[in-house]
């Protein structure tokens, strides 16, 4: 589904990405985990198309997307979590999750929203930033589960939430997962992602160092906590 | 009694002006984050093209109804992509500069093609005359501006908050680059919000010829109270633009006629007051900090 | 420049100097500015056509500045050409307070100023000083002549409107003392804030005490917002009558005959008037494809004047042109029955009280008014000692 | 009141209603002096509401919040800063344009009145720079000293998130989620930390982290919609059956 | 949370501060400058250096408010004119030699500046652009209505020159120059040194966060007001000086017109560089003075013009750029790669 060779991208002068290579699978979750300032969300904005990739391919479903504007790889079936989560200060929390045009038919109704995040049908009409912190986190999964993308890019996902509410959304993954949706999940709370991927990337300064399985992540992850210390 | 009824209903009149001026600043500034500084010059630039059509034209005050704000939306989309667009994403400040540099530029060009005393205007003849109502007299023409202003304002209400268009422009404009990646084509929406926006100016404008001196600084002055208006109404609302718009237009009236010489200085001093009690101005929202 | 004149005269530079010095952009740019310029020309070039080889100097330059409206600028500009641009004399400035700054440059410089357009009693009253003169008009003769012909024409109860600002408190006394003296009353005097584009409700005041007639004092634009506001208002049909203290046939032109008409005002001159002022209007409207301005014939008639006065005294030094101008008695296409009063440099003159036309009585272009009464000069300007002016 | 004199903090009936919206219901907190106190609850529970509330970010609709025994219900964040009470931020909130070290001055000098001497050179910030070195060393960002912060990593800037609460020696310290998106190691490492400068301090702090709560505090307070659930040692509470259902769940069990 | 109108540049001063200034360049730029503000009056006419320095300093002050607080004022015509009439007054009837004039202004101008500040900053961002416009505009019909004292629209005519009886100062303008200027220079030190003291550094810290300036301590209204306070005491230096050098002084000078117009000074010089009002005043003082005398009937056309481009392209200013392309050289120099802030031109990062 996502092919990703020789990604190379910069800030300014320094390069923070130094030629990725990765590939997600259809109805695959993979993680990609790393300590802080190993350029996790620098790649996925490459990926969204909202960082300039200087060097590399992307392909998506089959075709070649570099260069593609990020709408476009929006209406194409990416999906995006930020990691600051981007709510909409003028928008109300339904307003936020009206936005996102539907791409696909997987795409969830409202009422399976708030099905799935009462608290959200509670607040639906106050303005969205006026949510907790872990109440924007879920509004902004659920904003882009409206979607019905293909493959979804998470950006911690799980950071500032309630346990009840890291493993509703490891159900939630899990679930979608079965309808053939895809995610690439960013991830420092290794025993979570340990409960919902298949495969798991290990990036290190903007360099991919190991890619496991999860079995063998599980197995390894005394030592994988510490190499994300290093 | 009667005097006191009749100063209100001419503030309600001379509040129109404001409170539809008030609206399409505030609707920029809602959809762009722009304060635009030449919102005065749109009034009139309103204004004058209804002159000016109906000089070369022939085009009455019904017909400049429609054609102006149409010919002004097609003006401000082309400000929009001329100019405004290259600084949306910066300090809105920086576009609160260009569109006073866009002002300077736009009165001066008046003055130059229209000459700085002022161009005629006649008012259609239906509108001439006086209307009786409880008792008290009334030009016509203002009674039709002050309705005319509240259907329009209704109707930009209705369409900002209740329509998908007025909640894609929001967020578009808040968030440009996470709305793109949620799907959605920004720069298609902006444009024609800052159009709509100063037509509604120029529509002001219009409804001004038959009653005000149309000269290329007319828009001046109005431009300054305009912004007091929006401050004491809150900039992010719609509702507070409009009402403070009118509630402006009271004020005036009544120091007009029981303090002349304070009349203007009054609408700063409601200001002033606002600021301390609702720093957020009426009906602004509180900032929260998280 | 070729050094001293043909007959010999005494000139700085070998040549004489004239600026004008006005508002070529701002509101004051259709009554004078860049039309202004245009009269000083014609001005000189009929001195020169009147004088040939016997003109004491041939090297007469006209030159020009824009003083934006800003005073600070006007103040540098008339330094500047004193000082550096050689000009002997600054004609016109519109604006009082760009003239008074004016006037305070000739007084330091020892130069001369002749105001055209501004209309302080200020310059030739407690300000005013040896080089400075004053040659079309002030608020105190608008005031008059409106107040007093008014009055006496039978509208005896009066409103006046004025704007609170020095000049409009100005004509306000003055107008209140015109009305006075002819046997009228005023019921009441409202102040209103400028610039003010909405009068409904001063207008629904000052009809309350059913006046015979309207008083305003508004100028530009604000003017124009009152005229339309008025005629809206029902007044008219209630039989009050507008009267405005400073209209420039500018002002009619841009809101059209229809919406003034029958509005009454004084005005020093008008184009039409005889046949001498429309064959000069002629001319005038041949140079710059337009009618002049009260404003614009005041310029060439101040503009001639001084050039004779120069032609008299053979030098450009301003003692010697002041001594020829003051006290002198003449006529030419603006002054009628003038003088050049020597005791406060006030340029008296006839001066009429004129009601816009009806658009029916319009033959032509800029055909607005109606001269209703002569005003002769000894009557339409304040005394000598009214003006207060010691210099 | 004989107790006063160990309360650090303390909170009646304090309450705070957004548009008709209870966010904080009438909470009563008291925090002992000394005490490290952890504030946890699900997301929306009022945790961050009822820290702007104490630092005077956000004006209570009733109730009343003393700080040793003085009422400072009203006052404006700087001046709660002055009486000894710093907070972090939930969502990062640092001066994007200076480098860390800058900021840090500035931290230090927050409490002085050095900042209105608009006649003397900056230099005079110098005077701090020991401190300065000390600080930045304590959460790991010397190497970064010198670079403006809008240059960091996220985890980077929690760091000095945390420098600057420091930097102001304060009686009280108000943590919403410290360790909110930092590496193991580095959640390890702010335990130690927070341990370490909690020596003589009062603390207060929100963490979703069980690891932290658990390692850190004496007291735990839960709260849910805006009111106490549940409030004792940690283990009492983490065992509590109201907590679990409300807030931990079932799996997380460790 | 967008407030500044110069994120880049202070990035790129922290840069210089790293870089190291080096003195012996700012003793060749202060050098430099020195003998320019020597030399104008023989260059240009000398009512229009006055207005040049005046202008300069009114910008620099300006720029303490804009580049380094965040806040644009549009209302400084209130202190610049405030304190021109009130100069005015006290040199016409106290007969003063005029830097005491001039000082009584600057004071006039503050205690004018505190109840403004006082209200306007409880707003910022470009709501305070806009109640400083409409405070300014008050003030600007105050000084109308009020023609008892400030003459109305005639303006305050005939104000004197008086210094210790030194006929040539008093007399001529190029004299008066070096005698006014001492009392321009210092204010532009002073507005340097209030931008690199602590209070300075609070000010970048305000602008830049000003929650987190509260949970530091800082009383940020106070600091803003007095940053305010400040701003038009140096504002009120200029327009007395002004209101001196041109012997009277007219209500244009309270007019919105004068803030706009130095907004655009200080703009074109570079917001946030200090300096370059100076080279802003130059530019824009010299343009209109040229303008008057040209024929060419169009000022605004061209003030709007420029405003517009600059604002287009041309953001930093003059002195924003210049120093910009010095620092980047200079880096250049001392290490072969480039930082983001040298790879971003203007504009806040995503
Ligand atoms: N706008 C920027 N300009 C310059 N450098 C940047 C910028 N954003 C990030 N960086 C640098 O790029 C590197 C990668 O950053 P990135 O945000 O991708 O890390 P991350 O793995 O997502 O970290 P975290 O877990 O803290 O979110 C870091 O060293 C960071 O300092
Ligand atoms: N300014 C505001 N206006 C309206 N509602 C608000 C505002 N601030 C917070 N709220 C509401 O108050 C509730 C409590 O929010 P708060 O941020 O205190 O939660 P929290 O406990 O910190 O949650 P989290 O752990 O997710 O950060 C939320 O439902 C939020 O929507
Ligand atoms: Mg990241
Ligand atoms: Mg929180």
């Amino acid at each position: 589904m996502l092919e990703v060779t020789g990604l190379r991208a910069w800030y300014g002068e320094a390069q923070a990405l130094h030629g990725v290579n990765l590939s997600v699978g259809e109805g695959e979750v993979v993680t990609l985990v790393g300590r802080n300032g190993a350029g996790k969300t620098t790649l996925v904005r490459c990926l969204i198309g909202l960082h300039r990739q200087v060097g590399g391919t992307v392909s998506f479903l089959g075709r070649d997307i570099t260069g593609m504007p990020a709408h476009r790889r929006a209406r194409a079936g990416m999906g995006w979590v930020q990691d600051d989560r981007g709510i909409y200060a003028g928008l109300t929390v339904e307003e936020n999750l009206l936005l996102p045009p539907k791409v696909s038919d997987r795409a969830w109704t409202l009422d399976r929203v708030y099905e799935a995040f009462p608290v959200l049908a509670d607040r639906r009409k106050a303005p969205g930033t006026t949510l907790s912190g872990g109440e924007q986190q879920m509004l902004a999964i659920a904003r882009v589960l409206r979607t019905g993308a293909r493959l979804l890019l998470m950006d911690e996902p799980s950071e500032g939430l309630a346990p009840v509410v890291v493993a509703r959304i490891g159900a939630i993954i899990r679930e979608i997962k079965e309808t053939g949706v895809s995610v690439l999940l960013i991830e420092q709370n290794v025993k979570f992602a340990a409960t919902v991927a298949d495969r798991h990337y290990l990036l290190s300064q903007g360099r991919i160092v190991e890619a496991l399985d999860n079995s063998e992540f599980r197995r390894r992850e005394v030592q994988l906590l510490e190499h994300l210390g290093i | 009694m009667n005097a006191v009824l009749q100063y209100a209903v001419q503030g309600l009149a001379a509040g129109s002006f404001y409170a539809l001026a008030a609206l399409g600043l505030a609707i920029i500034f809602g959809v762009l984050g722009v304060v635009n500084f030449a919102h005065g010059a749109f009034y009139m630039l309103g204004a004058v093209t209804a002159a000016v059509l109906l000089d070369t034209l022939g085009l009455t005050l019904w017909w400049s109804l429609l054609a102006v704000p149409v010919l002004m939306f097609v003006f401000g989309v082309v400000v929009e992509r001329l100019f405004v667009q290259w600084l949306l994403r910066l300090d809105p400040l920086y576009n609160f500069l260009l569109t006073f540099g866009l002002t300077l530029v736009l009165v001066e060009l008046v003055k130059q093609k229209y000459g700085v005393s002022g161009l005629p205007y006649k008012p259609p003849g239906i509108l001439q005359g006086r209307a009786e109502l409880a008792g008290v007299v009334l030009p016509r023409y203002q009674l039709f501006v002050f309705l005319f202003s509240v259907a329009i304002c209704v109707l930009v209400w209705l369409l900002m908050t209740r329509t998908r268009v007025g909640m894609i422009v929001r967020a578009s404009t808040e968030k440009p680059e996470l709305t793109r990646a949620l799907g959605v084509n920004v720069g298609r929406w902006v444009t024609p919000v800052f159009g709509f926006g100063v037509a509604l100016a120029g529509l002001a404008g219009v409804l001004a010829a038959p009653f005000r001196a149309i000269t290329a600084d007319m828009g001046n002055n109005f431009a300054i109270i305009l912004f007091a208006v929006v401050v004491i109404g809150g900039l992010g609302s719609i509702v507070g633009a409009v009402v403070a718009g009118f509630l402006v237009g009271l004020v005036e009236a009544f120091g007009q006629a029981y303090a002349p010489t304070f009349a203007q200085i009054l609408i700063f001093v409601l200001m002033a007051l606002i600021i301390l009690v609702r720093p957020a101005g009426l009906f602004g929202r509180e900032e929260a900090t998280r | 420049g070729g050094g001293p004149g043909a007959s010999g005269g005494d000139f700085t530079g070998g040549k004489l100097v004239l600026a004008v010095l006005n508002d070529q952009s701002g509101v004051y740019k259709d009554a004078s500015g860049p039309g202004s310029v245009k009269a000083v020309k014609m001005a000189v070039a009929d001195y020169k056509k009147k004088y040939g080889d016997a003109a004491v100097v041939d090297d007469i330059e006209v030159t020009s500045a824009d003083h934006q409206n800003k005073p600070d600028i006007a103040n540098t500009k008339a330094q500047e050409l004193y000082e550096r641009k050689g000009a002997d004399i600054i004609l016109d400035v519109p604006t009082s307070s760009a003239a008074l700054a004016v006037a305070t440059q000739a007084k330091n410089h020892h130069k001369l100023f002749i105001d055209v357009s501004a209309a302080t009693t200020q310059l030739t009253g407690a300000r005013c000083n040896k080089y400075t003169f004053q040659w079309a008009y002030d608020t105190y003769m608008l005031a008059n002549g409106t107040g007093t012909t008014v009055t006496e024409n039978g509208d005896k109860n009066w409103q006046l409107i004025y704007p609170d600002y020095e000049f409009g408190q100005d004509m306000t006394k003055s107008f209140t003392k015109a009305i006075k003296g002819a046997g009228g009353t005023v019921q009441g005097a409202i102040p209103t804030p400028f610039p003010n584009d909405n009068f409904a409700t001063f207008l629904t005041k000052a009809g309350s005490t059913k006046p015979d007639v309207i008083g305003t004092m508004q100028a530009g634009g604000d003017l124009i917002n009152m005229v339309k506001q008025f005629n809206a208002s029902g007044l008219k049909e209630k039989g009050i009558d507008l009267a405005v203290g400073l209209m420039l046939i500018t002002d009619i032109h841009s809101l059209g005959v229809d919406q003034f008409a029958g509005t009454m005002f004084t005005d020093p001159w008008y184009w039409n008037m005889d046949k001498e002022t429309r064959a000069w209007a002629d001319r005038f409207q041949h140079e710059t494809g337009t009618r002049p301005s009260f404003e614009h014939a005041g310029n060439y008639s101040a503009a001639l004047q001084y050039l004779e006065a120069v032609q008299r005294a053979k030098t450009d030094k301003a003692d010697a042109v002041v001594g020829e101008l003051a006290g002198k008695k003449t006529n030419d296409v603006f002054l009628h029955n003038g003088e050049i009063r020597a005791k406060d440099h006030l340029v008296i003159h006839d001066t009429y009280l004129a009601r816009v036309k009806k658009p029916s009585q319009v033959k032509e272009d800029w055909d607005y008014e109606d001269i209703v009464t002569t005003i002769p000069a000894a009557k339409a300007f304040p005394t000598a000692e009214e003006s207060g002016c010691s210099m | 009141m004989t107790t006063s004199g160990r309360m650090a903090l303390r909170t009646q009936a304090l309450t705070k209603v957004f548009r008709g919206f209870r966010a904080v219901d009438s909470v009563d907190l008291t925090v002992h002096k000394g005490g490290v106190h952890a504030l946890v609850g699900p997301n929306g529970a009022g945790k961050t509401t009822l820290f702007n509330l104490l630092t005077g970010f956000v004006a209570p609709t009733s109730g009343t919040i003393t700080v040793f025994g003085e009422d400072i219900t009203g006052k404006q964040p700087e001046q709660v800063a002055r009486r000894g009470v710093a907070r972090s931020f939930q969502i990062t909130s640092l001066f994007e344009n200076l480098t860390s070290r800058e900021q840090v001055e500035l931290a230090l000098q927050g409490l002085t009145r050095q900042g209105f001497r608009f006649w003397r050179s900056q230099k005079l910030l110098g005077r701090h720079r020991a401190r300065v070195d000390e600080l930045l060393a304590q959460v790991g960002l010397t190497p970064l000293a010198d670079k403006p912060v809008g240059l960091l990593a996220y985890g980077q800037k929690r760091a000095l998130e945390l420098a600057l609460v420091l930097a102001l020696d304060p009686q009280v310290m108000l943590l919403d989620e410290p360790t909110a998106g930092m590496g193991i190691e580095d959640v390890d490492r702010t335990i130690e930390l927070v341990r370490r400068i909690a020596a003589g301090r009062t603390v207060v702090f929100v963490d979703h982290n069980m690891h932290v709560v658990g390692s850190l505090a004496d007291r735990v307070t839960v709260l849910q919609q805006g009111k106490v659930l549940a409030e004792g040692a940690y283990d009492e509470v983490r065992n509590d059956e109201r907590v679990i259902t409300a807030y931990l769940g079932e799996a997380d069990h460790a | 949370m967008t407030q500044s109108v110069v994120r880049q540049t202070s990035v790129t001063e922290a840069h210089a501060a790293i870089v190291g200034s080096g003195s012996r360049r700012r003793w060749i730029l202060l050098a430099t400058g020195l003998v320019a503000a020597l030399a104008l009056p023989w260059l240009v006419y000398p009512p229009v250096a006055m207005d040049i320095a005046a202008m300069a300093l009114f910008a620099i002050a300006l720029d303490i408010l804009i580049g380094y607080t965040g806040l644009l004022s549009f209302g400084h015509s209130a202190f610049w004119g405030s304190s021109a009439y009130m100069t005015g007054l006290i040199a016409t009837h106290y007969g003063v030699p005029f830097p005491v004039a001039v000082v009584g202004g600057a004071v006039f101008a503050m205690v004018l500046a505190l109840p403004i500040a006082y209200l306007s900053v409880r707003r910022s961002g470009i709501y305070f652009a806009m109640v400083t416009l409409a405070f300014g505009q008050m003030v600007y019909f105050v000084g109308y209505q009020w023609s008892g004292l400030t003459g109305g629209e005639n303006g305050l005519q005939g104000v004197p020159r008086r210094f210790f009886g030194i006929e040539l100062v008093e007399t001529e303008s190029f004299y008066f120059y070096y005698a006014a200027l001492p009392i321009l220079l210092l204010g532009m030190w002073a507005a340097w040194r209030i931008v690199h003291s602590p209070f300075g550094r609070v000010l970048v810290a305000i602008r830049d966060n000003t929650p987190r300036a509260r949970a530091l301590g800082y009383d940020v209204e106070k600091y803003k007001v007095i940053a305010f306070v400040l701003s038009a005491g140096l504002t009120g230096l200029a327009g007395g000086v002004f209101a001196i050098s041109h012997g009277f002084v007219a209500l244009t000078t309270l007019h919105w017109t004068t803030s706009g117009e130095v907004v655009l000074i200080t703009l074109l010089g570079g917001i946030g560089t200090l300096w370059g009002g100076i080279l802003g005043a130059f530019l824009v003082v010299m343009l209109a003075d040229y303008l008057a005398s040209s024929g060419f009937d169009g000022i605004d056309l061209v003030t709007g013009t420029v405003f517009v481009l600059v604002v287009l392209l041309f953001r930093r200013g003059i002195w924003g750029t210049v120093h910009h392309q010095w620092l980047t050289w200079l880096q250049r120099r001392t290490s072969p790669r480039r930082t983001q802030a040298d790879a971003d031109p203007a504009g806040p990062r995503p």
